[in-house]
């Protein structure tokens, strides 16, 4: 057990799979020498040699399409995105190659590749540095995406995605990289990709998030019951897809009330699929309408209102009571 | 020294050696034992008239839309050909004479392009990837292998396919650097067909040559006439052997032509004159070969004669087995495979509502 | 009037605001000599010259990338992507400029252009050809996202789509490109971008749909019209964002009920942010969960079976049933 | 001629007139008149003390991150200082000292840097594009803008900016391809400051020049010493009449160097050494071209003394006056500004949701 913050942790995920399996390399800007922008590689061209730890040219589309040909040579790539917002260089590459090889090809070349990129606004970084928008990956069949809550839960996800079979897109939250830190045992451990988990029980309302939104939710979920004495569950999503929704609706059968919470912008937004899902599998349950609480339709501001952007506690809290009010 | 000229680092050459009226430079002639230089001829007939009858079926409406061959078989088979099993082939979307050498079962080719997904499996023994349809896209897979092999320490080399249109988009370009900054085992073939679609070269880019790009990259670059198979043969020879010394990577440019139209979508009438064609029909590599091959007395014409006939009758027995499968084939429910290694459980429920709905559908119509 | 295809009802809209405004030029791979792999700019060539029908490059980024500049200049470019498929190689373009020019600029430069794109599935095509991904672009801030449901919408659509201040990404049905007329008046005609509308009336059911799953959902309405003597109404979205909800909430208070119809793949799509919309507003006036009938979460398989992925009459028919009976 | 070397079409050259020593080829050296002169000077001198403080406000926490200038002045304003007002300025990142040059106001760019998108706008009469961060993704508005200028027969050339890096972005290629194609009025300058942030330039490419980058689309290309402020005017005055008279577009590299980190966010200090940095603080563009001056008797060091408190002062006073805007700025709603140029339904329904938030929060608070 070690206490760690989540750079630590998924570097720790990095340098134990590099070590069990010699399939496995990095490679993307910055992340050899340099030991990547946010340091998440740091150390591993020292152990693993240049490589395995692969400092790029700046070009995107490159870096994922070398990722799938290693790929279906037998390796089990782990290529950056320096950051989500620079990641639609390389759609074509994704959306095209990586969820479509395994189909296309009837099975003989499956891509177990993770593509690991920052993502999300609230560390006053500039333009493109901030946005969420797991749902483009999500919407994307062929894919599985994943966004891990805390160091932990970052470092046993990227092991199972590293061992997944098929491509990965793996979300780190910048807002989380160095502002919180979890014990992490030394020994190996995995979370399964596609399973949400209850995080905080509760009986009045269902609150549902991921990422770095999860931590304002919980805190707003502490917010209610000192404030307003009420006792909401919140769900950890994990996984965005294969999204699993038998732990919310569990939930929401149980409470009846719901609040969604995510930063990515609210139109066709990550809520809306959750909600569709709570249509299908609890419509009967549901005692007032579901509120979403999410970032605006509008671009991330730079950073002097970016703030304002992010749902932050209050706002959640006052979602929440609508949930519960109405 | 203030104003000087900057040597880019590598020529650029122009190869010929079957020349289109069939003349020989037999310095420059590769030492090509006889089975080869005939199974090359065979491959080049057999996608020739493949090429023709997979026309012939889809204006008949029995297959779909594809992207035919004609008139690139020596820049395919004579650049195919200089790879080892072992090797990789990396193809765009009109590499069927490139596939055929490489033991695709023609059977699969034509699943293809009647639209089952089952048409694009790969033998499990070959190392070759399936159809690439978005332009350009393909090459930077073939780099990523062309890695993995330079870090397996292994023998193989990489061999990609693509066209004159592929060189303007951004992969390309990404492809050509990376390939050339790691030093892997890959050769770039362009098939300069002389059209994108309707777009001619000279539209597509201003530079003289498409070999010269490989200047960008500190990369050697050739430009051969792709209808001349022997000089394909030999560039591609001295590339493959090249990457496979550990020397990196080359680009080749292949001159050739479309005989046909672009997809069976397409209607050259449009864009190119007839006139045009005309003197790209000269310049058949399949004549000119025949040719040289009759020259050296290793093919009469009634050797060809009978070959045609052979072909004739394989293709034949192409269609009887392909429709043979296609009665088999077109379970709606196997949409739902080979999207991931193991079904997740929403892909599950959903093909499982689809299979509830055709029972309902199917008891409805037959109560 | 005219009785024009899709193709030819677009090929007017183009050649009319060409001949308005010189402003307005097309660009893109093969529409210029060749008039387009569709012919919808046919033509324009002979009228207009290649410097305002200009073939360009294989290169997708280049094109939306010009076509940016070009509308910072001034113009009111009009390129195409010759698929929908092939759009991503040009989405960092979209997502990094187009959208966020006008913004990022304080309003100096707004960025009046639009992207065409034939879309969808049913013709037949190869790998690539048959997707509908409108949500990527309908989640991006600072887009606008049309889908017209025939000749007539699609002609007074890219009309408003041309002369609008902002980028606007302009889906085609392949599949309507040719299999049906309409009249189309000679003079110019305008459809508001945002603005649905009620396109059968009815009662008991609301169907919403656009593009060309709503002439199968106008198909499936007449089927359970006359075989169950009920009486959908149908909601044409014909934009996709801004999403117009007043049409369909003013239908669903009524009906009570609801099914909504796309091609696109199921998680993570269009109907989910219609789902979110319901909730909200008509929460109260829902008797059942809301049914979708989608596209599922594969790749469109190739055409011998694409038919089995596309929603057809029976399969909404059997959606609607389930909202009617719920 | 079947084996015959093919010549690209184009050489590629090196220019430098003024070299580290301060030695001057005074065939090659520019006529330019005084006061030119002086005002690049002091734009290279105000640009590199605004470098300085804007790191210093930064470690102080007072503004965001931010991509130094420092080295690349003469790259920068020499190339800028060619352009007329009439012509266009396409930006990346790193362009303080172009901005400058061209009027930005220091307040603009320090708004920007403390992260208020007040700063991002443009002056009415300018006519530069924003920065652009996402590397190369600019080059094609440039070439989009040239468009226009040709299709308006307008005399207004495009000029933009891009690093080492940039050069290996699929953008970057389809840039330059589409410019050559259709032979727009359009110079690109790269930067080559010898570092992608880490990543050196030997990394990022694997040819001798990225000058030689140009053959591969038909265009001329010229490396200069781009810490030479004469070499980089010359070579960008030949480029910018090229333009101007109809015969496309040039591709300029600017050898020079990153002085300083790649962001505040970066620590060089992880890959390359203060050896280096020390090779090339001997290089630095100022002292040579003051030296140059002083040489001419244009600025003599009393001058330059006077020169730097002015700039001091009119540093400080940009910090003043962005410190007064800044506390009128900051109201969220403005983050529903400008997205479209109408607000659209669903946007003012989340700002008034927004807007009601806050009130029922203000209100709880204060009551
Ligand atoms: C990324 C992408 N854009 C557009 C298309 C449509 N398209 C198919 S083939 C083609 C032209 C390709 O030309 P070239 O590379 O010369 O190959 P050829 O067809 O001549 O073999 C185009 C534009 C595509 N398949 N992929
Ligand atoms: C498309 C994209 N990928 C990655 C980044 C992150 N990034 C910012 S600057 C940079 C290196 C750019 O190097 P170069 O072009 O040489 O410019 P320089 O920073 O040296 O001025 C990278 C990788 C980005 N901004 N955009
Ligand atoms: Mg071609
Ligand atoms: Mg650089």
């Amino acid at each position: 057990m070690a206490d760690l913050t989540m750079v630590e942790a998924i570097n720790l995920a990095l340098r134990q799979e590099m070590e069990n399996d010699d399939r496995v390399l990095v490679l993307g800007e910055d992340v050899g020498v340099d030991g990547g922008v946010f340091r998440v590689t740091d150390g591993l061209i020292d152990e693993f040699g240049e490589e395995r730890s692969i400092d790029t040219p700046v070009a995107e589309a490159g870096i994922v399409g070398m990722s799938i040909g290693m790929a279906i040579y037998g390796l089990r790539p782990v290529c950056e995105m320096q950051f989500s917002g620079f990641s639609y260089f390389a759609f074509h590459q994704v959306e095209g190659h990586a969820a479509r090889m395994r189909w296309r090809s009837r099975g003989r070349y499956g891509i177990p590749m993770v593509i690991r990129m920052p993502y999300g606004g609230g560390v006053h970084a500039l333009e493109h540095h901030s946005e969420s928008r797991e749902v483009i990956y999500a919407h994307t069949p062929g894919l599985k995406m994943v966004i891990p809550s805390g160091p932990r839960s970052a470092r046993a996800l990227l092991v199972s995605a590293i061992r997944d079979p098929d491509p990965v897109i793996f979300f780190e939250s910048k807002l989380m990289y160095r502002s919180l830190r979890e014990e992490v045992p030394d020994d190996e451990e995995t979370l399964p990709i596609g399973e949400s988990r209850v995080v905080r029980e509760g009986s009045d309302l269902t609150m549902i998030s991921y990422g770095a939104m999860l931590h304002r939710t919980l805190e707003a979920a502490e917010k209610l019951s000192e404030d307003d004495g009420v006792e909401p569950e919140v769900v950890d999503l994990l996984t965005i897809s294969p999204l699993d929704d038998r732990k919310f609706t569990d939930s929401v059968r149980k409470t009846g009330r719901v609040v969604v919470v995510h930063e990515a912008p609210r139109s066709f937004g990550p809520a809306g699929e959750i909600m569709a899902r709570i249509n299908e599998r609890s419509f009967y349950y549901l005692e007032a309408p579901v509120e979403r609480v999410t970032g605006f339709d509008v671009h991330v501001p730079y950073f002097a209102r970016e703030q304002a952007y992010l749902p932050d506690v209050d706002r959640i809290v006052y979602g929440a009571r609508k949930a519960l009010n109405a | 020294m203030p104003r000087k000229k900057f040597e880019p680092g590598h020529d650029v050459e122009h190869l010929s050696i079957l020349d289109e009226k069939g003349k020989l430079d037999s310095r420059l002639e590769p030492e090509i034992d006889d089975e080869l230089l005939l199974k090359m001829h065979r491959t080049m007939l057999f996608s020739r008239r493949f090429d023709e009858a997979l026309l012939k079926w889809q204006r008949q409406g029995r297959i779909g839309t594809f992207a035919p061959v004609s008139g690139q078989e020596a820049a395919q088979v004579g650049s195919a050909a200089v790879l080892e099993e072992e090797d990789w082939m990396v193809p765009a979307f009109r590499e069927f004479a490139a596939a055929v050498w490489r033991g695709t079962p023609p059977v699969g080719l034509l699943l293809y392009t009647a639209g089952y997904n089952e048409g694009g499996a790969i033998p499990e023994e070959q190392h070759d990837l399936p159809i690439a349809i978005p332009v350009a896209s393909q090459l930077v897979h073939a780099v990523g292998i062309a890695y993995g092999i330079k870090y397996r320490e292994r023998e193989q080399v990489v061999l990609t396919y693509f066209g004159d249109g592929a060189t303007s988009e951004g992969d390309f370009h990404e492809a050509m650097n990376m390939a050339a900054v790691f030093s892997t085992p890959i050769v770039f073939v362009c098939q300069n067909n002389q059209w994108a679609i309707s777009v001619p070269r000279e539209k597509q880019a201003r530079s003289r040559t498409l070999a010269q790009r490989a200047l960008a990259y500190g990369m050697p670059g050739i430009q051969v006439d792709g209808n001349d198979l022997l000089a394909v043969y030999v560039a591609t020879q001295e590339a493959v052997e090249r990457a496979r010394a550990g020397k990196g990577p080359t680009l080749i440019e292949c001159v050739t032509y479309r005989l046909s139209v672009h997809t069976t979508a397409d209607d050259p009438g449009k864009y190119r004159s007839e006139k045009e064609v005309k003197k790209w029909e000269k310049r058949d590599p399949i004549p000119r070969f025949q040719n040289y091959l009759g020259n050296k007395n290793l093919l009469s014409k009634d050797e060809i004669e009978k070959l045609e006939k052979e072909i004739k009758e394989e293709i034949q027995g192409v269609w009887h087995e392909t429709e043979k499968q296609m009665e088999r084939l077109g379970d709606p429910m196997d949409m739902f495979e080979y999207v991931f290694h193991e079904m997740p459980p929403y892909l599950e429920e959903q093909r499982d509502a689809y299979a509830e709905f055709l029972k309902e559908r199917k008891e409805n119509h037959d109560g």
